[in-house]
């Protein structure tokens, strides 16, 4: 396996940073190398958030993406205009279809479009749109399973946050679900 | 002395949409417009109900942010 | 052991923790400050004490305290907060008192900015502060080092009685990654019997000074000083030489820097030019003798830095003219991508050739 | 239309870095309003903290130094002393005034530095991310002290300008707050009152502003003022500490 | 025969390097007796300054900790946290406690520190050869104040008791001399007291005690003596200004 | 221009006068105090000002604030308090405002003692505090170097817009020589239209920051910054060259140090042995070019210090590993002897031959 | 009772001849001895007419320098 | 003229740092090339006092004095102690036998015994010991005129002492005079 290389992005609040560690967790889980990096800045407060999260089965160089991304999870407007070039050619490109309403340009990539937000509503908790955009990576890329995903989640968020695994798991398997049926582009 | 009557503008791409201003409004006129979003993502203030104003400038007063002017009429 | 996924500044904390480090004395600044936070949640629950001081002044003077008192002791800043410390650990030094300072660096000089740079290497290998005193300085690149170097420090900072310094920046102290906490390599330490603790009735009473008056009393212990840095320098100087066996050019870096080229160096190889880095562990000592270990095969050396080019001192003195020098650095938080350190490299075999 | 209400000229038309409903902007207004009233932009020289108002030589219209954490009484007494003719500010934090630079602020009093001190106290580091600050409230949760500050590990909040009061050549020392309209109003008094004392040549003079840090604090701004009204106020009473003799 | 008056145990057999009739080596003395009387000179750690005092190490029969300049009250603090308890002190001149360090006595207060400091206010920076300290009387000359302290350059004298006692965390605050007899046993009451505070783990203690500095001053011992008592009483007024509730 | 007798300490301050500074804020500390004590007698007579701040980290804010408001400003310390003024030196050279930093050295680490020494070179040399900055340091050997340099200082810091360090030590300080005060050498200089003394409502306001948070940003204005260094160092380099055209074994030594080293070249000379001087005047930059003149000669290279050898790193640097390079030290205080340094030099050189 | 008679012992090598002793001694009977020198190279204060001294203390007590014993004849 | 190099040594207080500083004075305006060192120390207020003045026709190089002064102005019994052995051979030594009792004990050197002290009484001013010794000293070496002096006397100790010129004239004068018929040893 190379080093698969994600960038997570989004408004901060939509839980990116989060959902990067759960993913970075998962990998290590399954005893591979990983690394979450976030990029923290001047705005630290609301704004822009975005991390990268390395993968691989060899030790992690530069824990840094730069326009080698190999796969993206796209939370808003943005972090696509910022990142839709950091993607390689043949990577991933995943978008909150929900909030960002309008296409991506590139045709060298595999882009699906997943309305989280919408699907995260239904499920009664606008919050785990993120998790629904996990479901989906995890289903398109096959780097770890959803049970691996849902143990890092009691990790990463802890004991007290343990009686919202169901609903989370919910999110995981719906966001999978629709990356299956979703074609890319 | 007849009723004093005010005008207040908002330079709405400068809200940050934090409602302090809607707290102090001695005649409750404004709100926050979640139908619209501003430059900046927010929901802005707005005045629903301009008549009702009686210039007090407390929105003004209390506004961090340079958002809002009033007037008065002479 | 197990692994766990921690933040660099979070395993800072607790493989200091781990090394029997009950005090933490610090100030808050960013890119660090989820050290000293994670240190006030997890002292308590072990009876140490996490305390904020009312400056960086105010935090190192209280580890010189503590250290006096023979304990185990911590405390963490970022670039201008350790320029600030400097007078306090000329003093620590002077006074022969262990403990273990961080430095998770950001941009420069003055206020700068938060991003991760390498812009403070003169002032943690030279001493920012007054007087003939050296302190080992670890610059770790990954988090799992960054605990082990912990955990080493305070054992060396207790063996040779000295301050150590941890030397990180913005983006360890951020990321996360995997660790595991090994027990400590055991160093046999001699017992603190020179520790302000109170006498107790049964003793003399102890001294925490650096003060000599009398010309000769101070040069003696200036050389005394002196004997101990070289003996640091015989036994502690740390480094790494990676796919050095056969390479014709030599990058040298350290802390998050190497790990770039690192990257840099598999693709120069992958494309057939034979690239080596030499890594220093320890900033002080510098490891001039991995330079001595450099084959026949270089024809220039490459220092790829963080900054403007300050560990290349070190890397010209290592180097005694032997080989071409070239330098290539990003600052202000700007990191240094592996295509540009490629294309640096080409450029100067290009030219040596 | 006559303007009841319109920018003032004190402030650039830059937009803050500040948080919604963050204090600061309207501390930032009163200062500007006073700069303008008094005519004084043109002499005036501000010296920005470090703290989330680092920014605010972005935002004030006249010449403007960025100091040091908690030096800027020193960087004031510096352009002070050479240009006496101008009007020297300072902008500063709490955890830039009441711990990092305590001997600063109390030796520029002690001095009686004709400067003007506008000192927003929030009860905590803003900019770093809630951390702990000397005038956090006992229970108040910081990020440095998360279970709340604790009084046998960390002592009472401390009152700065209680403690500054006691210096003779502090001229002016009130405490305000901007909690609402009328305060804010009152504040913008003091503030006036302690540039006058400058002008007067009478001395040092500081403002304590209680402000707000929703973002820290977690609270709406709305709350965040209630928080202020109904925690603050009664541990940091509002009020004159000192004025110059014959000073209004 | 019977002893009315002899060495303390708290005190080394070194004699001091203090000028002839300098006052330092009474409270010295003092605060040797005390630690003595109260038996607790096994578990005192003694945090020196930068000073005229800096070789207090080398007189206190207890272990003792040299500090840099101004910043004894952190050192002390370092070492009160480790070994919470030990009965931890600081000995500090004006200059050290009232210029540079006045932040790490402020906060040291604040926090509610259970260290004991003895604050020698001599008005003078003595070691370096008669500076002006915050402390030195409008008029009075120093080397940096060639012609006299003048208020319009340098302020009023600084208060440190009074500031300090604004501090809810110094439990006990007290201004003592040592000029005449009286005065002087007075003085180890009032140092007994701030030992005892510490001991009752009540908070912060100090005793500023105004002292001589014959050298500095250009003045006989004698003459110091009564040039204390005539111009820095006056300003410097003597007196409990806190003390622990139910304290004595 | 009649020769006057001055003690260093206030030739310094006379000198600084008369290259027009009107304004000192500083700390007493031992043994420079003689030159505020002179600024306390003298400024108020000019209509300048002299302020004895609350601290030394005081005085190089208020230096900060005055420099930014364009006056010329002068502040100085020794040793331990220079320590402090790190990270104030870092926001000047950050914030490009000129002023003059005077460093009286005296035993480290710690408080050490009040004796000259040398072994502040690394804090003066590579910037004690955070950050990719440098600044001029010029080291005079004379009382009358030392009044010209301090006049040449405060022209080079409004030329380039850089603080500069006057590095002497305790002996220069304390030591009575004649001096003439000549006019200083004139410089174009730059208008500081950049200088925060109110608008006037005349033009847009002015602003003094280091903060840069935009990483391009930074990163730009590092490299600003760098571009001056090299400016400074290809036109600023002092350096004597002393009796080096046939030079078997070439001494290198700074400041007063160099004076006793001049001394043992005569007498070495006077046995046969030649022996020449570089003598290096600005220590940053450093005269490494001086290294490329020694003639053929030459054996080896004595470094003397008065400290355990600082200066050595510049040396061998500038070397290149051309050389033997050997280094002779006394510290605390203690001063090298012409005797010591002799027989030293015949030491070495009968080790090479 | 007995009037008290007091026993006063100089240390006398640590005398700095500051004088102190000489000003509180309620009795007088302390002065500087001019006529000699101590180690330390000053003149050392001297009783002179020890049937006098009341063991007060006072000379003692202000003393700086450790220098004076009293004693008291039970 | 090789280069005379002078330790002046005694009690804080009795002159010997302006003895040297107007000797270095004279120098100069001789336009010779002077140093003048102070030995400052932890003993700053009273106890030792002195100071190196050289003297040359060529730049100075080390104004310190170590074992290899040229002549040495000797106040008290402790200098005599720590400087007997600092003189070079057929150096002169003059001693204030006022104050000090015993012989100097080296016979390679030139020693002078001037009861400066005494003198100094006899003119009504204990202080102008040192001039005695300095008048003394400038007869010896002849290194400036005794009105070179004078005009030094001015300039280190300003024109608030300008009155004390004839008293510290006739001290030098008379200081002179001992040396001449002192025959030394
Ligand atoms: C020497 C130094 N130490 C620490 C910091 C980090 N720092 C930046 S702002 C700040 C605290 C600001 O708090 P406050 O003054 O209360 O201002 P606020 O943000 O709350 O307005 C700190 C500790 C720094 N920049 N420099
Ligand atoms: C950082 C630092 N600054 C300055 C000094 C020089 N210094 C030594 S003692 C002293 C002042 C001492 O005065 P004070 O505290 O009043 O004590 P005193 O000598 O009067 O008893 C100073 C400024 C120093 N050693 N360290
Ligand atoms: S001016 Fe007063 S009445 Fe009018 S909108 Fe503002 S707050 Fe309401
Ligand atoms: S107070 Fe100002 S920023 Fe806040 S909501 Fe109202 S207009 Fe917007
Ligand atoms: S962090 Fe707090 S103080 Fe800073 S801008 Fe936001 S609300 Fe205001
Ligand atoms: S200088 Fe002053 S304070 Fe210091 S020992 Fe002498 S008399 Fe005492
Ligand atoms: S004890 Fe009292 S009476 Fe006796 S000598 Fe001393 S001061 Fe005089
Ligand atoms: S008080 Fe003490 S030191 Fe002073 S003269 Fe008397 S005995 Fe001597
Ligand atoms: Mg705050
Ligand atoms: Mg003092």
């Amino acid at each position: 396996m190379a080093t698969e290389k994600v960038i997570m992005a989004g408004f901060g609040g939509q839980g990116i940073m989060s959902a990067g560690q759960l993913l970075a967790y998962a990998g290590m889980l399954k005893d591979k190398e990983v690394s979450w990096l976030p990029s923290y800045g001047p705005e630290m407060r609301g704004g822009a958030a975005n991390c990268a999260v390395m993968i691989s089965d060899s030790p992690i160089g530069s824990p840094i993406i730069i326009n080698d991304a190999t796969s993206a999870i796209i939370m808003n407007l943005p972090s696509l205009d910022k990142f839709e070039n950091s993607v390689v050619e043949d990577g991933v490109l995943i978008v909150n279809s929900s909030l960002v309403k309008r296409k991506v340009s590139r045709d060298d990539i595999r882009v699906y479009y997943i309305k989280a937000t919408d699907i995260a509503n239904e499920l009664g908790n606008s919050r785990v749109a993120n998790m629904v955009l996990l479901g989906a990576y995890i289903e398109i890329t096959k780097i770890v399973g959803i049970d691996t995903a849902l143990e890092a989640f009691k990790k990463v968020y802890g004991p007290s946050k343990e009686h919202l695994l169901p609903l989370n798991k919910k999110a995981l398997e719906i966001g999978a679900a629709e990356a299956r049926q979703t074609n890319f582009k | 002395m007849a009723k004093i009557k005010g005008k207040v503008t908002f330079d709405e791409d400068r809200c940050k949409g934090c409602e302090l201003c809607v707290t102090v409004c001695p005649v409750k006129i404004i709100k926050m417009d979640k139908s619209r979003m501003n430059a900046k993502g927010y929901h802005p203030a707005t005045i629903y109900e301009m008549d009702k104003c009686i210039a007090c400038a407390n929105c003004a007063t209390i506004c961090p942010d340079l958002v809002i002017t009033v007037e008065k009429e002479d | 052991m197990t692994k766990v996924l921690m933040k660099g500044n979070e395993a800072l904390g607790a493989a200091a923790i781990k090394a029997g480090c009950k005090y933490f004395f610090g100030y808050p600044i960013t890119p660090q400050s989820e050290l000293p936070e994670f240190m006030a949640r997890e002292l308590p629950k072990i009876g140490g004490v996490f305390l904020q001081a009312e400056s960086e002044i105010a935090a190192i003077n209280m580890v010189y305290g503590a250290a006096g008192a023979g304990e185990r002791v911590l405390t963490s800043s970022s670039s201008l907060g350790i320029a600030l410390k400097q007078e306090g650990i000329s003093y620590i030094a002077g006074a022969e008192l262990p403990c273990v300072i961080i430095n998770i660096s950001r941009g420069g000089p003055g206020l700068g900015n938060i991003q991760p740079s390498q812009s403070d290497y003169f002032m943690v290998t030279r001493g920012g502060g007054n007087g003939d005193y050296r302190h080992p300085a670890y610059a770790p690149a990954t988090v799992q080092e960054a605990v082990d170097l912990t955990m080493e420090a305070f054992n060396v900072a207790d063996y040779y009685r000295t301050p150590v310094i941890i030397q990180g920046d913005g983006m360890l102290g951020q990321m996360m990654e995997p660790v595991e906490f090994n027990e400590p390599k055991k160093r046999d330490l001699p017992p603190k019997d020179w520790a302000t603790k109170g006498t107790g009735g049964k003793r003399e009473p102890n001294i925490v000074t650096s003060l000599l008056l009398a010309t000769q009393d101070l040069e003696d212990h200036n050389w005394k000083l002196d004997r101990k840095y070289k003996e640091i320098e015989k036994n502690e100087v740390m480094y790494e030489m990676y796919r050095m066996e056969d390479a014709e050019i030599v990058l040298v870096a350290y802390g998050t820097t190497s790990r770039i080229v690192k990257n840099a160096i598999e693709t120069l190889r992958e494309e057939g030019i034979k690239a080596g880095l030499i890594r220093p562990i320890t900033i002080w000592p510098y490891p001039s003798k991995a330079f001595d270990e450099i084959p026949d095969s270089a024809k220039a050396i490459l220092t790829v830095e963080m900054s403007t080019g300050q560990m290349l001192d070190d890397v010209k003195i290592a180097n005694e003219g032997r080989l071409p020098v070239y330098f290539y650095g990003r600052t202000g938080g700007m990191v240094p991508t592996p295509d540009a350190v490629i294309a640096k490299a080409k450029e100067i075999l290009g030219g040596v050739e | 239309m006559a303007v009841v209400f319109g920018r003032t000229k004190g402030l650039t038309e830059k937009q803050t870095h500040y948080c919604p409903g963050c204090t600061h902007g309207i501390i930032h207004r009163l200062v500007g309003e006073v700069l303008e009233e008094l005519d004084i932009l043109g002499k005036a020289i501000g010296v920005a903290p470090v703290g989330c108002s680092v920014f605010a030589y972005e935002y004030f219209n006249c010449d403007m130094h960025e100091a040091a954490h908690g030096r800027a009484p020193a960087v004031a007494t510096g352009i002070k002393r050479v240009l006496p003719e101008s009007v020297v500010f300072t902008y500063q934090g709490d955890g830039d005034l009441a711990a990092i630079g305590t001997a600063e602020i109390v030796h520029a009093a002690h001095r009686g530095e004709k400067i003007t001190t506008i000192f927003v106290n929030n009860t905590i580091y803003g900019m770093t991310g809630g951390q702990m600050a000397p005038t956090t409230l006992i229970g108040q949760k910081a990020t440095t002290a998360p279970e709340g500050r604790k009084e046998e590990l960390a002592g009472k909040p401390i009152k700065m300008s209680e403690l500054l009061a006691t210096i003779d050549g502090a001229a002016f020392v009130e405490r305000v707050s901007v909690h609402n309209v009328a305060n804010i109003r009152k504040a913008k008094k003091a503030i006036k009152g302690a540039f006058e004392t400058q002008l007067a040549g009478a001395g040092f003079s500081i403002v304590e502003v209680l402000s707000t840090c929703p973002t820290n604090w977690g609270l709406t701004p709305p709350r965040a003022m209630k928080w202020l009204e109904e925690n603050m106020i009664p541990y940091y009473p509002l009020g004159n500490l000192r004025r110059p003799e014959g000073g209004k």
